[in-house]
């Protein structure tokens, strides 16, 4: 059971700083997720930890022990690379057992772990096969699989999924999932992509411009967005985000967007401001009867997948916002429609983006 | 396992072939030599009976091409890794690295009634006892015809006494009848054209014996090989072709009946003999007479000490085996090769041929020796005459391609041996 | 090359349907073909014209014109005579032609016999007999310089020299390239400059002090004298790089997160993968040193360190060049040039196909 | 991802079985070494191990390559013919203006050292028309080896094969090919025209010295600008065809462009190799006739090696000049490597 602590870690490339002052804790035995759009420094992060990068400053503790002066060899991490990195010239048994050579483990030793590491993989029968011979699937069972032979303080990923395709990434998702369930170990899980995030994480760390944005459990992190980055970017499809200039007439408080008002508690605390950004997730946008409208917009297009719609649409003098409805709706393009926010599940922000509030009091 | 023991061997060989060099118990003496034709095969066997009966000393002959006498050993010397002995042909320009022999051969005065006019050859300038080796081969320059196609054109052959311009003409009335391509072909070479150019005057040397390779003389005969050029008589293709001071002989085309007089040498005799055969007959004849003399040059090949041996006792004992008259006469006879040992060469030596072509011809060339010019033994036994000929052909050949006119050839001629010779002092 | 016999053969009948997707003819199609045949003669006839030739003798060599195949004169056995005679075809004064085995030549006559009727003597013009040939291989031009040279120790030194060197050269080519390719540090474009820099320099030029720097060190007359001077080759460093900068960073990471070492990652991760780039190495390498004349002729003078080259071309004298000798030698050491180019040549030129300068 | 059959896979193939044989003193080689270098690499760090694995091919490198270079560039400042440098006496610049003292450049004639300026107009004309041709005939060649045609393994090696002879032995082929009684004056002779004395006249050697030169070295070439027209996407050409361009057209606007990075490296290397040339020739035509092909590298030789007194210094001189020469070639192609790299 290994903690990974991070302590103001930066990195820079000559002149350019990548990292700005990291600050961490990750806790044993749970599944960590770096997300953030590319560039924001993830992967550069991670490599940190694992020893490929050096630091600029700070440092970077495991288990209560400073490893910055240590190899990626000596800090007995596992990594699984974006591309699997499997060795072509290998077969599958001898890519799993490279590691344990290399810290000259006997030979019965090497076998039992690598044979209880195909078997849970299911990837058995192939051991004897190049991984040119294997499927993207197959490949990244492999990777896996040899990161769980060495039997690591921790396991890093690296965008793990992302060469695979769609179903396939649903499928490995899972199994990801129940694979840190039965082996418990610390993982560092680095993806692009919010979906994975949410449904492997037990906390995630929304990265950006090499700063962190948030750390939180997922649901956290939907629900509670501390700043406009992270709620845009938490949440498929993304949340709509519309600036406003805060009003306040009548005891209460408008936020007025264009020719649009839209009226909200005047419990929460605003300070009349010119800048405020407000935010709502599709499926906290309702359609109603004019006379309940927040809104009125014109549908620019609609989805409809059957089980759920999809409506894009454009109130006068407002971005298009999306709206998410369950089941079918018989809505065609030009109609106008009525809309209201679901006031408790509406996010305000600061002209900085800073988090006002989520969820307004009716 | 199989594949494991043999790569076990040939590692095993590896190192062993990586150790070779180391010395062995007995003496050995290594002779670095070249072959034109079965020299080598001859002296091996003569050198084997010898190791018969020294069996203390193996003697190694280490053949190598030519180019590697001529270009490599010079290098090795001056770097002071040479071998004990070696047969070379730039006699006087190496001879600040023989061995004098005179405290280990048993009878200097031997050597000095029988090698006398060629131990001066070997001698630096100023020394005039060292006794460093003796020749190999004696060569003398001089023409060959083939007799044949002056028959079957009708044409005489001149006599003796008869000039260049007499040969020139002749040649040139048998090419003409038979459709010959090549009338005259002279080796391209400076040897070849300084007997020639001393026949027609040229003195080589001023009065001091300094070098002075261009007078009216050599002008005279470079002047007739250009001409000779220019009308046809000689073909382009080997004074013509190549650059420098390359060696090219005419030897092929004369053996393939396409050329009817050839300027070479001597040391034709043994490969005529063996290619040509009874095809035609080819005959050496004497020397073309110019104003100044009816002269070849003297040359050949040597067979030299070196300082850098480590056994110069063991050196000179073999040095008297090998010069000694009863194994030259078999050397020089088995070899076809004019002998280069004054009493085997009054006497006569056994020559094992019995083709009358090769007799007549090693006849010839060896009467020629007693009338070859004083110059041409100055210059053969100069130290920088290699300076000279290259010189000589280079600008030569410059001119006769059309690069250069011929005064401005002269020009670079005496340039080339001045610039030459003066780096050479630079150094000391 | 009977491999390339048979896979011309295939060409030919590709000829014909090779086009390109069934179009109708265009005249580049034509071109291809016309271009393609002609260059295949090109390259290998040279080649086997040499091969051809070195099978003649000195006297078929002189022939012009030349005969494709090496032929020989007949020679029958005459009664009254000791050895065999050359049989000649000879045109008679009526006209006639017969064919009559030479005596003797004297002048311009030569003096015949008809070897069915030895006893009478014919007189002819030597101008009106030509010599009847047949098919005859002077195997002595192969046969007698390799009796009269210690042909066994020279391929030996030869095959020492080739394999040793080829292996020091890829290891420390191999090691270099590795440390340039793999790595950043101080100095890495200091080092690729001097790499490139002296790409290009011909060992001609430093003749001379090579050989000296090799005197210094006690070399003359071993083989390391060959083996060693020319291991470090800018070339091999510069393509095996080249091929390195190819492989994915990634694997690198992954062995050291596998916990490799640095040694281990050189030698049990790149070099396998650098493997086509090796093998192209490894065929210039045993080619230049095989083929390697000039220097071993500089440093090496005792015939038992002597390497093919210079054995087999010992035969080359001051004045003489005996050509029947330099083809028959010339083709020996092509032999294995040969031998490389049949077995490999696939993967040969998909070998430097693939490290294709990137 | 190709899927095979579990059989082909899981046994290993011959030649997978005897390159495990193959490897096996290598595996205990390099086993062997790896404690020291495991040692070195935790005395020094990963950081300094670049330094160790440069170190064998620098070392050597250094010894018979540089210092050499630096003997030579000490030769080139000293004179006579003494081969140890502290019995060579100290000239300065001497040999460096005799090599420049001329009348006029453009003029060898007017010259010193006539022959090393011919060496240099002669190397200059033989690189221009050598490497034109050479680019010219290797693209071709590489433009038909990438069309569909069967066999093109085969006459990819065909083109491919003269690269690995031996410099002379290229040179000893043509040769008995080009003599006067040669097998080309033969068939001249066949079909009604003259015997022509190829190395008697200047015009032909050149033409010959710049042709065997093609002819030995283009398949590497071809193959470097074939591996740059199969890395050409096709679906290019495909696009293209939709678009009904011609072609020629094709030519001048897809492949050449797309191909000029391999093109320019292949006229870099070839250029650097042609200022080299020297042994190819020097069998072929002595340099000849006159000196019409008698190149910087054989005068180098032929003063500092061939002549009777061997002018060490003024070799040196000339070959510094050329190695400055050389150098500037470097950078542009280093330059233009490095253009490449960035476009």
């Amino acid at each position: 059971m290994t903690e990974i602590i991070l302590k103001d870690v930066r990195k820079a490339y000559g002149d350019v700083e990548v990292i700005h002052g990291i600050d961490l804790s990750i806790d044993s035995g749970k599944f960590v997720v770096f997300v953030g759009p590319s560039g924001c420094g993830k992967s550069t992060l991670l490599r940190i930890i694992a020893g490929l990068e050096g630091v600029t400053s700070g440092d970077v503790v495991i288990d209560g022990d400073v490893v910055n002066a240590q190899p990626a060899s000596e800090r007995g991490l596992a990594m699984v690379f974006q591309s699997y990195a499997l060795y072509p010239h290998m077969s599958v048994y001898k890519n799993m057992a490279f590691g344990l050579e290399n810290s000259k483990m006997p030979r019965e030793e090497i076998e039992k772990r690598v044979n209880d590491a195909a078997s849970m993989l299911q990837i058995t029968p192939y051991l004897k096969r190049r991984p040119k011979a294997l499927s993207g699937g197959q490949r990244q069972r492999v990777a896996i699989g040899r990161a769980i032979v060495r039997d690591p303080k921790a396991f890093l990923f690296d965008e793990p999924l992302s060469n695979l395709d769609a179903e396939l990434r649903v499928a490995m998702r899972k199994e990801l999932a129940g694979l840190h369930a039965k082996l418990g170990g610390t993982m560092i899980y680095v993806t692009h992509d919010q979906v994975e995030a949410m449904t492997l994480a037990n906390t995630i760390v929304v990265l950006n411009a090499g700063r962190i944005e948030q750390v939180g459990a997922p649901l956290d992190l939907y629900n509670r967005p501390q700043n406009t980055f992270v709620a845009g970017f938490i949440g498929s499809p993304r949340m709509n985000l519309v600036d406003a200039a805060a009003e306040a007439s009548d005891g209460r408080i408008e936020l007025v967007t264009g020719p649009q008002r839209i009226a909200i508690s005047s419990s929460i605390r605003i300070t009349r401001s010119d800048k405020i950004t407000f935010g709502a997730r599709p499926e906290h946008i309702e359609i109603v009867d004019e006379k309940d409208a927040d809104i009125a917009a014109t549908v620019d297009l609609s989805e409809q997948l059957g089980g759920e719609t999809y409506l894009y649409c454009t109130p006068e003098g407002m971005p298009q916002l999306t709206v998410h409805q369950l089941g079918q709706l018989p809505v065609h393009r030009g109609q106008e429609i009525h809309l209201r926010f679901d006031r408790a599940a509406m996010h305000l922000f600061d002209g900085d983006g800073r988090v006002i509030a989520n969820g307004i009091p009716q | 396992m199989i594949s494991r023991l043999n790569r076990l061997l040939v590692l095993g060989t590896a190192a062993m072939g990586l150790m070779v060099g180391t010395a062995l118990a007995e003496t050995e003496l290594r002779i670095t030599w070249y072959n034109d034709g079965n020299e080598g095969e001859v002296m091996r066997g003569i050198l084997d009976r010898y190791e018969a009966v020294n069996p203390d000393v193996k003697v190694t002959l280490d053949v190598v091409p030519y180019k590697a006498i001529l270009e490599s050993l010079p290098v090795q010397l001056a770097a002071g890794e040479g071998p004990d002995m070696a047969r070379v042909t730039d006699l006087g320009g190496l001879s600040e690295h023989y061995l004098d022999l005179r405290p280990h051969v048993s009878d200097p005065a031997y050597w000095e009634t029988n090698f006398g006019p060629f131990l001066k050859w070997l001698r630096q300038p100023g020394d005039d006892s060292a006794i460093s080796g003796f020749m190999t081969q004696l060569t003398v320059t001089g023409p060959y015809v083939n007799k044949t196609l002056f028959e079957q054109a009708g044409v005489e052959l001149p006599g003796d006494g008869a000039t260049w311009d007499d040969w020139a003409v002749a040649v040139r009335e048998v090419a003409d009848k038979l459709e010959i391509p090549i009338p005259m072909a002279w080796d391209r070479s400076g040897h070849r054209v300084s007997g020639p150019a001393i026949s027609m005057g040229a003195k080589m040397f001023d009065a001091d014996g300094n070098p002075a390779l261009v007078d009216d003389g050599l002008k005279t005969m470079a002047g007739k090989l250009y001409d000779w050029h220019q009308d046809g008589t000689m073909p382009k293709e080997l004074w013509g072709s190549v650059s420098g001071s390359q060696y090219l002989g005419a030897n092929e085309d004369f053996a393939n009946a396409q050329v009817a007089m050839y300027m070479s040498g001597s040391w034709q005799i043994p490969q005529f003999a063996d290619k040509i055969g009874d095809a035609f007959d080819w005959w050496a004849v004497p020397a073309p007479c110019g104003p100044a003399a009816c002269t070849g040059m003297p040359g050949g090949a040597a067979l030299v000490a070196l300082k850098t041996s480590e056994h110069p006792e063991e050196v000179g004992k073999l040095m008297d085996f090998l010069s000694s008259e009863e194994v030259l006469n078999e050397f020089y006879g088995k070899t076809l090769f004019i002998p280069g040992h004054l009493g085997l060469a009054a006497n006569g030596v056994e020559f094992h041929t019995d083709d009358p072509r090769a007799k007549h011809a090693l006849e010839t060339f060896a009467a020629a020796v007693p009338g070859i010019s004083p110059t041409a033994f100055d210059l053969q036994g100069y130290v920088y005459n290699r300076v000279m000929f290259n010189a000589l052909i280079s600008r030569l050949g410059e001119a006769i391609v059309g690069e250069l006119t011929l005064d401005e050839a002269y020009d670079r001629m005496t340039q080339d041996v001045e610039q030459q010779i003066a780096e050479k002092e630079r150094g000391g | 090359m009977a491999d390339a016999q048979t896979a011309s053969g295939r060409s030919i009948a590709g000829l014909l349907t090779a086009r390109r997707g069934g179009a109708s003819w265009h005249w580049t199609d034509v071109f291809t073909y016309v271009y393609l045949a002609f260059g295949v003669c090109l390259m290998f006839g040279p080649v086997l014209w040499l091969a051809l030739s070195s099978f003649k003798t000195p006297a078929g060599l002189l022939e012009f014109p030349p005969t494709l195949l090496p032929l020989g004169q007949i020679e029958v056995e005459v009664d009254g005579h000791d050895k065999p005679l050359p049989l000649y075809k000879v045109t008679m004064e009526d006209g006639t032609v017969r064919e009559l085995a030479q005596i003797r030549r004297i002048g311009i006559i030569a003096q015949m016999v008809d070897p069915n009727d030895p006893e009478t003597s014919i007189r002819v013009p030597i101008a009106s007999r030509e010599p009847i040939r047949e098919f005859r291989v002077a195997w002595e031009n192969y046969t007698k310089p390799l009796e009269r040279f210690n042909f066994l120790t020279y391929l030996n030194n030869s095959v020492i020299v080739t394999v040793v060197a080829t292996l020091i050269t890829l290891l420390i080519n191999s090691m270099a390239a590795f440390g340039l390719a793999i790595y950043e540090f101080k100095g890495r474009n200091a080092v690729m400059l001097f790499v490139i820099g002296t790409l290009m320099i011909p060992i001609t030029i430093i003749l001379v002090p090579a050989y000296l720097v090799v005197t210094q060190l006690n070399m003359v007359n071993t083989l390391w004298a060959v083996i060693l001077p020319g291991a470090a080759t800018p070339t091999g460093v510069f393509l095996l790089r080249q091929y390195m900068l190819t492989l994915p960073r990634d694997l690198i990471e992954a062995a050291r997160m596998d916990k490799a070492s640095e040694w281990a990652i050189y030698w049990r991760i790149v070099l396998p993968l650098s493997l086509p780039a090796i093998a192209v190495l490894a065929i210039f390498s045993v080619m230049w040193r095989w083929n390697d004349f000039l220097w071993p002729l500089v440093v090496l003078n005792r015939s038992e360190v002597y390497t093919l080259q210079i054995g087999l071309n010992a035969f080359q004298g001051e004045l003489d060049v005996q050509w029947h000798y330099v083809l028959a030698m010339t083709v020996v050491t092509l032999i294995p040039v040969a031998l490389v180019f049949a077995f490999l040549q696939r993967f040969i030129t998909t070998g430097i196909a693939s490290t294709g300068m990137k | 991802m190709a899927h095979q059959s579990p059989a082909e896979i899981d046994n290993p193939t011959f030649g997978e079985r005897f390159n495990a044989v193959a490897a096996w003193p290598m595996r205990v080689l390099f086993g062997l070494l790896e404690t020291p270098f495991r040692a070195l690499q935790r005395i020094l760090g990963i950081g300094r191990m670049p330094y160790i694995f440069l170190l064998p091919n620098l070392a050597f490198f250094g010894i018979f390559v540089i210092v050499p270079l630096i003997i030579n560039f000490a030769f080139s400042v000293t004179g006579g013919d003494e081969l140890f440098l502290n019995e060579r006496p100290y000239v300065g610049g001497e040999q460096y203006s005799y090599l420049a003292d001329c009348g006029s450049y453009l003029d060898p004639q007017s010259c010193r050292e006539d022959r090393f300026w011919r060496g240099i107009y002669n190397t200059i004309t033989f690189v221009f028309f050598q490497v034109a041709f050479m680019v010219l005939f290797s693209l071709v060649t590489a433009l038909i080896l990438n069309r569909e045609i069967r066999g093109r393994g085969f006459f990819r090696a065909a083109f491919f094969f003269p690269v690995l002879l031996s410099p002379v032995v290229v040179a000893l082929i043509w040769k008995w090919i080009l003599l006067r009684d040669g097998v080309l004056n033969a068939g001249l002779t066949s079909i009604g025209f003259e015997r022509i004395l190829f190395f008697v006249d200047p015009t032909w050697s050149m033409f010959w010295a710049i042709f065997v030169s093609i002819w030995a070295h283009m398949g590497f070439y071809t193959l470097i600008l074939l591996a740059g027209l199969q890395a050409i996407p096709p679906d290019l050409y495909e696009a293209a065809e939709m678009d009904g361009t011609k072609r020629e057209r094709v030519f001048w606007r897809i492949t050449l462009p797309l191909l000029w990075p391999n093109l320019l490296v292949v006229i870099v290397l070839a250029l650097i190799k042609a200022v080299q040339i020297f042994d190819e020739v020097f069998v072929l035509t002595g340099g000849g006739p006159g000196t019409a092909t008698q190149f910087i590298v054989q005068y180098i030789y032929t003063t500092g090696f061939a002549n009777q007194v061997q002018n060490f210094g003024l070799a040196a001189a000339a070959s510094v000049v050329l190695g400055v020469v050389l150098f500037v070639l470097t950078l542009v192609q280093l330059a233009v490597t490095r253009r490449k790299e960035d476009g």
